[in-house]
This record gives C-alpha cells, structure tokens and sequence, in this order.
C-alpha cells in the first residue's frame, strides 16, 4: 500500500526521522496533519531512567503495522497517508522510540487516524521495553499480553487509555 | 522433530543464546510445546518466572498462533511474553 | 510562560518551523509529543485553490493565543510545553497555515493538549483567509462571528468539529 | 472626537488604505459606533454586506468589545468580521 510506510530503525544506524514522517504523509489533497512522537522520559513511576532497550520480532512487528494501517485505513475512511516506525536496541533519554504520522483532508480525520494507530500500536505489536535505571538495575515492562484470551481481559482492566511510557 | 524457538524481552533471559531447541513429536500442538517449555525452563532458567511463559504468545514470522494449532512444519517459532512496547 | 511559545509569522520572511515546535516542546519529563500542521491544501468545498491570503491583527491574535495556551494548560492538569503558531500573507499549496505542539508526560495528555488548542485557535482567533481559485476569483471564508453572542449560536450549529480547512 | 478604524478580512474591501476614520460624539458606545459604521460603508462602499458588518466584533488590540461598552478614549479600533481562519 503506497499510502502507507512502515519501519523498524536500529538506534545503533540511525534516530527515528520525523521530518521523513511528515514529508511521507503531506500531499496536495490533504489540509490536516497529526503526528505522534513518543521519546524516552527521566522517570518512571518515580524511578529515574537512563535509557531503554527495545526487543521486537521484526517480521512480525512490520507485519503487525501493516495491518494496523490498514485497520485505520479502514475506519478513519477517508483518504489517509500514514508512517508507523519504531526504534530498536539501546536509546538513551530524549531519544524517539515511535512515530506515527497521518495526513488527512481534515484535522478530525488526522487526529483520529494517529490517535487509533498508536493505541493499536502499543497494544498490539510484538515490542519488548526494557528499562534501564540510575541505580544500576533494570527491568522489563509488565505488558499486554499477546494471547487473546489474555489481552481482553487487560484491556477491560486498564481502561482504553495507557499510561505507560508516551 | 525439533522445534527452534527465538526468544524475546524478558525470556531472554532464559538462554544467552536467544533460542531454545526443544523435541517435539510430529503434530505437536502449541498448547504441547507450551508445557515443555515451561518444563525445560524450570530445569535450566529457574529465574524465569513460569506464570510469564503461561502468559506468552507463539509465533511465527507471519502469525499468532493458538494452543489447539499445531506447531508449523519447519519448527520455527518464536515466544512472545506480553509487550510492554513503543 | 517559558512552557508556551506562540508567534505570527509573515509568509514573506519564512515558512512556519515544525521542526523547532517539536524541538521547543521535547523535555526529559515528557514522554509524549502531539502535532498538528495545517496545510493549505488543492480543493475546498470542490474548488480547486491555487494559494491562501492569511489576515490577521497581530496583537490581539498574539494575546488570543497565549490565553489559549494558559486555557490549555489549566484543562490538561500536568506539565506541559506548548507552542502555537500561524502563517500570515501569501501562502501557496502546501505552505503550512499553523502549527501546533504539545509535549507532556503522557500520550493521552499530549493529544487532549494539542486537540484543544487548535480547536480553541479555530474559533477564536481573529484571523481571515481569502481563498483564491484557479480560474481567478477568490473568496474570504464565512466564518466563526467573534462576538459572544453570535458564537455560541454558531458552534451549537456547527457542531464541535470544525471541518474547515486542516 | 475621532474613530479610527482598522479593517480586516473581508472587511478590508470597504477602504483601499484598510481603516476607516469617523467622527463620534464623546462617550459614544460601542453600538452606536456600529450603526454610524453600517451608514458610512452603506454610503461610501455598497458593496460590503451590512450583515457582515453586524456579526463583527470590535476590538483594540488587547480585548474585544462589547456592545455597551464605550470607544477607547485613543480612538483606535479594529472591526473583526466572523473569522475563517487556521
């Protein structure tokens, strides 16, 4: 689909290029454009953090983004260029780990369309966060589960909207 | 025949290596190599939590795959604890 | 307020800098970031546009502005770097009309915080814009009254959702 | 005393230098400003609408205007048609 890009960016080659997202998706037709970019923050439930480490199955990542496109895609159904990249490996603080970028005709469409991306995108995708702290500890993040028995039940759990990190 | 699993996130910590080699016989299911796996784990990565593999997803390149599906034909897998991800 | 930027930008002298709202907006405590470009796109309401004359009278958009953004800041409820900015003068296709981005902890106030500014910013700023058509005639927008009275009859007719350019 | 009146948008179409200067009485009210407005540009450019010139708001450069307030005592003002903006 030409509409849409999807990208896993190893950290150790590059930083994750929202100036790229917001070029992919402009175009004549399209008045609205909204983007997300979730970086790597100090702290975490009151625990100082110095970097973040991300494991993904890339196959299955890029294979995940695509039919979260084309979800959105479908609901947002409206004309859509969308860009859904993710870092991989060792980010330090204020590095970007995700952005997502969509251009619409209208700003209702483009807000909706970044908004649906991104909560699929967190839920969804097979992407491992291991956080890395001051004191010299670190720990991987306590998820969704990708089963679908498990992850109905933690969605009703936690509430449509996730508070971890971004 | 020999099922070549890739680990992910916090199971990697049960092989340094990133993968794990079980047997399995022919037409083993997922919900099979899922109770092997949580047996070879309690043998050889003690640390790693058994409620995370009971929790984890299987995988293929291309799909999640369920407990009553059987494990593909080349044995190529991987396990996907929950994601805490982007 | 260090935590908000806004500013005009004359179209003449510079096209408006997503780049430095995503830099301005970027703190080690912020995990999300929210943006929103708007565009002057090809077609409105099925006429094909070849640019965009913005009118605007400075001071008291300046000051609309920064009443926005301490609006915003109060809703959100958590800390919050905003910057708010629009083009005014000639303006081609593709040229961006505003800009507005919105960095806080979390993703959901990041969105919220950007989704309320450039409603607010729609409805209320005193800015014109003269649309002008590939075969030579042009018209100023029918828009949003500024005065009190004739705005609350408007937005309860128009819905909450502008569709309106971007 | 004096009115000065800076012009926008759509309104711009009533004078070619972009304000409007009129002579009001002293205390003269925001409303009454209006109507001496509607019958000069009634006069001197037919063809900007009056009812244009009902849904503006005036303002200075640090608030909007209501009706029963009075005109700043420096004169200066802005007319602010229904804005279209963003």
């Amino acid at each position: 689909m030409e509409n849409l890009h999807v990208e896993i960016v190893d950290r150790s080659e590059a930083k994750l290029n929202v100036a790229a997202a917001l070029e992919f998706v402009a175009d004549p037709r399209f008045g609205g454009i909204a983007n997300f970019v979730g970086r790597v923050r100090e702290f975490n439930r009151d625990r100082e953090v110095t970097g973040i480490t991300y494991d993904l199955f890339e196959p299955l990542v890029l294979k995940t983004f695509r039919e979260i496109g084309a979800r959105t895609l479908a609901e947002v159904g409206a004309p859509l260029k969308l860009w859904i990249a993710h870092a991989q490996g060792d980010l330090g603080l204020g590095d970007p780990a995700v952005v997502v970028a969509a251009g619409t005709p209208h700003r209702d469409e483009a807000f909706r369309a970044c908004r649906l991306t991104i909560e699929a995108l967190k839920h969804e995708a097979p992407i491992w966060k291991q956080e890395h702290y001051a004191d010299g500890d670190s720990a991987w993040s306590e998820g969704c589960s990708l089963c679908d028995e498990h992850r109905e039940a933690e969605r009703a759990a936690a509430g449509f909207h996730g508070t971890d990190h971004g | 025949m020999k099922a070549r699993i890739l680990l992910h996130g916090a199971l990697r910590e049960a092989d340094p290596a990133g993968r794990i080699e079980l047997d399995v016989p022919a037409g083993c299911s997922i919900g099979e190599l899922r109770e092997r796996l949580v047996a070879h784990v309690r043998e050889h990565a003690p640390g790693v939590g058994e409620d995370l593999l009971r929790r984890s997803a299987f995988g293929t390149r291309e799909t999640i795959l369920h407990d009553h599906e059987p494990v593909p034909e080349d044995g190529e897998l991987a396990v996907l604890p929950p994601v805490g991800g982007g």
